[in-house]
């Protein structure tokens, strides 16, 4: 087995030995538990933009209001018409993804960045369109010559405040306990995982590739650039809509406020670390950026006695304040700058290197 | 000349801004045949070529495919509709996936050919999986055919020129084109690789009769290969006919092999 | 007198609103323009350009005060001088070892330098909001404290009579006269300069190919440091003509520079003349639709509407090239 | 080649910032402090904390241990003109009945330090620092050292999220967690509930205390009134004491998000429009728009006279700045929330804030009668801390951590010893509390109601160049307007 399946297999060998471990669960501490479902919840919404970013080579800075839609389609759900977490997830999944369509309609006609604004225009409207669903029914009142009136207000999503959301159920139990999160979002995470790496290896995977690596000629071999930039943002939205649907009902609460351009970058940062057009980059890049903010968060007591001794005029409190957005930068910028295609791609490496030792001893 | 031909080009231009790149083209080629399409740089070969692909709209004019399909006008239909039609293209510098490895690349070329869609792909089972595996299979038959078994699971980035230009046959081959359409195929390649490159179009043109557009520079392997060349200068047909013929005509001399031989 | 009221408000309203569109615009286009030069003169779309800003004003008003708030001249000299220094500082270190890296890569570089910044300026000045004194409350104010006399331009409205034909007088604040006219006045400048300049024809040429104006001899390494610090320029320039207003308050400026993008692309990307367009119709849709509809809609809403319609309709904007695609 | 320079520019650009902009945080231009004391520099702050540092681990001598004596003592006798506060009343400190001497004991709290609520959150920090080394120095609650564990959400939803769940799974958990934001407390309710871990919440959106239907308390208090109240209680004062000629009208003009969008609600305008006080309107600005002078002519023209803003910092700097721009100052009252009436909008707008109004639930560093504000102050500049410390989160600070001494001690006292004492017990206390920690707010929870609910009126005004926030009434009783509360229509 080359490198390559290697490296694109140890994350489904992790899962196994996650849920064989099942009843040994109990022993690791909660706080583990809740740092894995953190990465793999976040990883999933990863994995999406790695479909769109790393094999379709689109920009976009919208990750997070897809997120966002997705959590509110599944809240909603819920709340008003009491339906399944198991059902309104996929649901939740599906009705981001179409929003996502909806905003990559302009990839028939750009590239690039003029791309990366149309997405930045979702992480703008989607929330206006949360905070007030009353002004999208006006405008669709508008848009139809006053055909079509609905009546949507803000009841319906909480406006600014947001919603509570009710906890999953499983054959009559609730789950809301840490590990019960930490098995729902691994089960998610592999089938997650293994959908994006069907796709990848498969007729649209490599259709996608083709787009990512040159469009005319992927034209020529009778791929239509359009059609498979719309499933890709598609895909990617989906991902992301999944991911929020994961995220209110465990986290039972959700508000406007709570799904940022910060965040989306940040999405765009892990996965470039981790390696984007790799099927592992979404899970390393996650991990290492979720590992470092863990870290930082640790040993920031111990930074807020130090930095203020050595650079006498920073404040105590600016200390982690500042290390943070400071290390996530610093750590981006060193892979760009050498090691561009990310974590994923120095292990193949390495894995390369270690496999052209053997035969010589 | 025979009665039906594959291709019709009428009266083509294309204008780049100012710039008249085909002045009035018209040309057929006919099933079966290699058409040669010769010039000095700049005069359009290569504009043709992206016309009748559909990579570039002719500013005026029409392009007819006459395929077992049917006739149909193919000037402003898209790029990828085109290929479907059966017409499948090379590049002069091969435009590969890298990342991808051979198999995969030419696999690409087969898309096509294959009808699973986004949800099949997900799931990966049944139907899916065995069409994949059925045009792996496919694949595999080309790389044969090209000698390139051995390198079916290296990356495109990593392999040579040579073998680069084969495997960009390759895939167009695997569209299994009715009209091929190969953009100076020995431009940068060794004598030997030249060789072997003009063996494969031989036996693709005599085993498989497979109708061939070659733009390309190096006359003596036109002359030898081609049953039709057509000369452009400016832009504009200077001369369209049987190789032997060309070869004679005074303003090709003129213009373009005087111009090789100084 | 009967009242002149169009779509049910005041025409002085309406008047009002698009006078404060076009000016809000100016403070777009001023934002805007610092991005459309570096993407002309080197091909990036600086997603830090926010930060830019914020370091600008954080330098003037840092320096400003170090000299008791007497000589604001100074001030920004020295503060123009310092951000030359950082985009050339910034050209060196993160962007040159990117120099032929896809777009995505340097769409990524431009993206962490945002977090480094952000970082940078939180450990050095905290997150503190300080007053700019450029607007002071009335004419002559006297520091009471001191006695002295306050320096800076004073917070009074210019005032257009229209009471007569419209019913009320249209009120625009002198921020966005200063703003305006910074703006113009660069405009001119960057048009005059990429026009007749041979840096500017350098610049032209570097952007188009930075190999091959290598090759051909250019200084393109000094030609993008400059062009870094041109953009820096701007960034200060437009950090400080808005802090003058509300001050420098390090959570919002950079926000600021985000909502500048729809102008930019309106603009077509390229085009000095279409960034201060695009900023100005971006400010006049921004404010029509906060006075007609309600704020939220004009502010989230309305520009991005605009942005996602220029991508669907004409994507090269009002004043860019359709690119002719050669292979 | 140029890539092995790249970190070392990296650096220099690191140094060259260091060398323009770390030696000169905000000089103290706005704000000196009140009585004579001089405006620390930076050097002697430094030094000053130099010198500080290693006595801090020794043992209680020093300054900070007297000062601490002087204000017990006063808080225990209160002077004649404290009586005038009644608030004073409610101050006396519980006796220990135990001795925790050598337990430490964990003060929680985070929130955003670095985003929008930075310039109030940052200087609370501060506060709680310099309190809980007063406090540790003073025998720290009932011998038991005091220390305080935070951490930065940057505003951000997902940190604040992971934040609380590493909080909540310790062992022992929290038994009282401080949270400093409206929408973090939202987001965190009902897993506050459900860990049994009673929150005291600087943000008091109604659904930050009261849960979505605005009747479900859960294990969250405010150290607030209510942001309705708050407007309730402004509404009740402006139609008292309202001398212009056309009726009030108030018009809203609020930062977009969870924190502006809470004070607007149709039980406010029902309640106002009771007491003669017509919500004309309400119109919203994201932070970072250059521009709200739109909004003020749109509020105006539907007939406003009073703006009232829930906004912090830069936000009210802009309305009055607007206000003042377009020349309609003399025209408007402008009014805002507790968070408008802070420190940091004076900064921003200097002499254009005078003259701005609001609630003011807490004594200010103005009230120099004040025994608590006394030491307050006294440390602060003991300390050497920056003038834009000298805010409402660095007395909020003080008042925190008094809290916490009291309802430890309080909740010891009953238990007989610390390790009994959980969140339940302390939320126990807290249903019963009646306490105004430092004499500085009164937290009365006794009566259902989780927010304090009295305020002063007070004004922005300017003595002698000097700012200062001028009470215009004694403490009064604010309205309860979450749906359900006493006076909701």
């Amino acid at each position: 087995m080359s490198a390559q399946r290697l490296s694109e297999w140890w994350p489904l060998a992790l899962a196994f030995v996650g849920f064989v471990l099942l009843p040994a669960l109990d022993l690791l501490p909660t706080e583990l538990l809740r740092l894995l479902a953190s990465i793999g919840t976040t990883a999933i919404s990863v994995m999406g933009l790695n479909l769109l970013l790393g094999y379709t080579g689109q920009v976009s800075l919208g990750q997070a209001a897809f997120v966002m839609v997705g959590a509110y389609t599944s809240a909603i759900l819920a709340r008003e018409t009491g339906l399944s977490f198991w059902l309104s997830m996929p649901l939740a999944g599906l009705a981001a993804g179409l929003v996502g369509l909806l905003f990559g309609l302009p990839s028939l006609r750009v590239r690039g960045f003029y791309l990366a604004m149309a997405t930045l225009a979702a992480q703008f409207i989607i929330p206006w369109v949360i905070k007030a669903p009353e002004k999208l029914a006006t405008l669709v009142g508008w848009l139809t010559l006053g055909l079509v009136h609905p009546t949507w207000d803000s009841t319906l999503t909480g406006g600014a405040t947001g919603l509570q959301v009710p906890a999953p159920v499983l054959f009559g139990s609730t789950l809301d306990s840490t590990r019960a999160e930490y098995l729902t979002v691994l089960a998610v995470v592999v089938v997650a995982f293994l959908f994006q790496r069907n796709v990848v290896r498969t007729r649209t995977g490599r259709a996608l590739v083709a787009i990512r690596d040159n469009e005319r000629a992927a034209e020529v071999l009778g791929i239509h650039p359009y059609t498979y930039k719309l499933q890709a943002f598609f895909l990617c939205a989906l991902y992301a809509g999944i991911a929020g649907a994961l995220q209110a009902h465990f986290r039972r609460s959700i508000s406007p406020d709570a799904f940022t351009l910060a965040s989306s970058i940040e999405q765009l940062g892990m996965l470039v670390v981790g390696g984007a057009g790799y099927l592992a980059g979404p899970l390393f890049g996650v991990s290492l950026f979720r590992l470092m903010q863990d870290i930082i968060v640790r040993v920031t007591p111990t930074l807020r006695e130090i930095v203020p001794r050595l650079l006498p005029f920073v404040a105590q409190t600016d200390v982690d304040t500042s290390f943070r957005p400071l290390i996530f930068g610093l750590t981006l910028m060193l892979f760009l700058i050498y090691q561009p295609l990310g974590m994923a791609h120095g292990v193949r490496q390495l894995a390369a290197r270690w496999r052209a030792r053997v035969p010589s001893r | 000349m025979s009665p039906s031909p594959l291709l019709t080009v009428s009266n083509v231009s294309l204008m780049f801004g100012g710039v008249r790149a085909l002045n009035d083209v018209s040309l057929e080629v006919q099933p079966g045949e290699i058409t040669a399409l010769i010039g000095p740089n700049g005069a359009g070969k290569s504009s043709l070529l992206n016309c009748i692909s559909g990579l570039y709209r002719p500013t005026q004019g029409s392009i007819q495919f006459h395929s077992a399909r049917g006739s149909q006008e193919i000037t402003t239909t898209p790029t990828h509709q085109i290929a479907a039609l059966g017409i499948a293209r090379t590049f002069q510098t091969p435009a590969l996936y890298p990342g991808l490895s051979t198999l995969d690349n030419i696999l690409t070329a087969r898309h096509i050919h294959m009808r699973q869609g986004l949800l099949s792909g997900l799931l990966y089972v049944g139907p899916a999986r065995r069409e994949e595996e059925a045009h792996r299979a496919r694949a595999e038959e080309i790389l044969g055919f090209l000698d390139l078994k051995h390198l079916a699971n290296t990356p495109a980035g990593a392999l040579s020129y040579g073998h680069r230009k084969q495997v960009d046959l390759g895939r167009a081959l695997a569209l299994e084109p009715e009209l091929l359409l190969v953009d100076e195929p020995m431009a940068g390649l060794h004598q030997e690789e030249r060789e072997t490159l003009t063996r494969y179009l031989l036996e693709l043109h005599f085993g498989r009769k497979v109708p061939i557009i070659l733009v390309e520079h190096d006359i003596q392997l036109v002359m030898e290969i081609a049953d039709h060349v057509v000369v452009l200068d400016f832009g504009s047909k200077i001369a369209d006919g049987p190789a032997e013929e060309v070869q004679r005509d005074a303003a090709v001399i003129a213009a373009y092999l005087g111009e090789e031989t100084h | 007198m009967a009242e002149c009221v169009v779509l049910g408000k005041p025409c002085f309203l309406l008047a009002q609103w698009l006078m404060t569109g076009v000016m809000v615009g100016s403070i777009y286009s001023l934002v805007a323009l610092g991005l459309v030069l570096i993407v002309k003169a080197s091909g990036i779309f600086n997603f830090a350009h926010g930060y830019l800003m914020l370091l600008g004003s954080l330098f003037c008003v840092t320096i400003f005060q170090a000299l008791g708030e007497q000589n604001l001249w100074l001030a920004l000299l020295v503060t123009a001088l310092l951000m030359v220094a950082v985009g050339f500082l910034i050209e060196r270190a993160v962007m040159r070892p990117l120099l032929g890296q896809p777009l995505l890569t340097t769409i990524m570089m431009t993206l962490a330098l945002t977090q480094l910044m952000q970082g940078l300026i939180t450990l050095f000045w905290g997150v503190s909001a300080i007053p700019l004194n450029i607007f002071v409350y009335g004419p002559g104010d006297m520091d009471p404290a001191t006695g002295a006399a306050l320096t800076g331009l004073p917070l009074k409205p210019l005032i257009l009579e229209s009471k007569s034909w419209l019913g009320g007088n249209i009120i625009i604040k002198q921020q966005f006269v200063l703003s305006f006219l910074v703006s113009a006045g660069l405009v001119l400048l960057f048009t005059l300069f990429f026009r007749y300049s041979r840096t500017g024809l350098v610049m032209r040429a570097v952007a188009e190919n930075p190999r091959l104006a290598q090759a051909v001899g250019l200084r393109v390494y000094f030609t993008l440091g400059l062009a870094w610090a041109i953009a820096a320029l701007l960034g200060a320039a437009a950090g400080i003509v808005q802090s003058g207003g509300s001050g420098v308050d390090g959570n919002t400026i950079p926000l600021l520079a985000l909502r500048a993008f729809p102008a930019v692309l309106l603009g077509g990307l390229e085009s000095i003349p279409g960034a201060i367009l695009g900023g100005i119709i971006i400010g006049v849709v921004e404010v029509m639709v906060t006075g007609l509809v309600d704020s939220t809609t004009g502010q989230e809403f309305a520009p991005f509407l605009v942005l996602i319609l220029v991508l669907l309709i004409r994507p090269q904007g009002l004043f860019g090239q359709r690119e002719v695609e050669r292979i | 080649m140029y890539k092995r320079y790249g970190l070392v520019l990296i650096c220099l650009l690191a140094l060259l910032l260091a060398a323009c902009g770390g030696s000169t945080p905000a000089e103290p231009t706005v704000l000196p402090p009140t009585e004579g004391a001089a405006a620390p520099t930076v050097t002697q702050e430094l030094a000053a904390a130099a010198t500080e540092t290693p006595e801090e681990d020794g043992a209680t001598v020093g300054p900070t241990a007297e000062a601490t004596s002087t204000v017990e003592e006063e808080a225990e006798t209160p002077t004649p003109e404290a009586e005038a506060i009644d608030l004073a009343a409610f101050s006396e400190p519980t006796e220990c009945e135990v001795d925790l001497t050598g337990q430490e004991i964990t003060m929680y709290h985070f929130g955003d330090l670095s985003g929008a609520f930075a310039l109030v959150t940052q200087p609370l920090v501060a506060g709680l620092e310099d309190a809980i080394e007063v406090l540790n120095a003073d025998g720290g609650i009932c011998g038991a050292t005091l220390k305080q564990e935070f951490a930065d959400t940057a505003g951000r939803q997902e940190e604040a999220q992971a934040i609380y769940e590493r909080y909540a799974a310790l062992d022992p958990k929290p038994r009282l967690l401080l949270l400093y934001s409206s929408a973090d407390m939202e987001l965190l309710r009902d897993q506050t509930a459900e860990d049994e871990i009673p929150v005291l919440s600087a943000g008091v959106s109604i659904k930050a205390v009261y849960g979505e239907d605005g009747q479900s308390p859960g294990w969250a208090y405010g150290t607030l009134p209510l942001y309705v109240d708050q407007f309730g209680l402004f509404c009740n004062w402006v139609a008292e004491n309202w001398e212009g000629e056309e009726p009030p009208k108030v018009g809203h003009l609020n930062w977009e998000g969870a924190f502006g969008r809470s004070t607007d609600t149709p039980l406010t305008r029902e309640y106002c429009a009771a007491q003669g006080v017509e919500v004309v309107g309400a119109e919203y600005f994201l932070p970072g728009s250059p521009d709200v002078t739109t909004q003020i002519q749109t509020l105006q023209a539907s007939g406003a006279n009073i703006i009232y803003t829930t906004a912090l910092a830069s936000g009210p700097a802009q309305v009055l700045k607007d206000a003042i721009a377009i020349g309609e100052r003399e025209n408007l009252m402008i009014a805002g929330v507790n968070w408008a009436l802070d420190t940091t909008t004076v900064a921003l707008a200097q002499q254009a804030a005078e003259g701005l109004i609001g609630p003011l639930p807490y004594l200010w560093w103005d009230d120099t009668d004040s025994p608590g504000i006394q030491l307050i102050t006294e440390q602060w500049t003991a300390k050497g801390r920056a003038p834009d410390t000298r805010n409402v989160g660095y007395i909020q600070a003080w008042a925190a951590v008094d809290l916490y001494r009291e309802l430890l001690t309080r909740a010891a006292n009953e238990a007989g010893d610390l390790a009994s004492v959980d969140g339940p017990a302390i939320k126990a206390q807290l249903d019963e509390l009646q306490y105004a920690p430092m004499g500085i707010v009164l937290l009365d929870y006794t009566d259902g109601r989780r927010t304090p609910h009295n305020a002063r009126i007070a004004r922005v005004t300017f003595t002698d160049g000097q700012p200062r926030l001028e009470a215009l009434t004694e403490e009064l009783e604010t309205p309860s307007l979450h749906p359900g509360g006493a006076d909701a229509p």
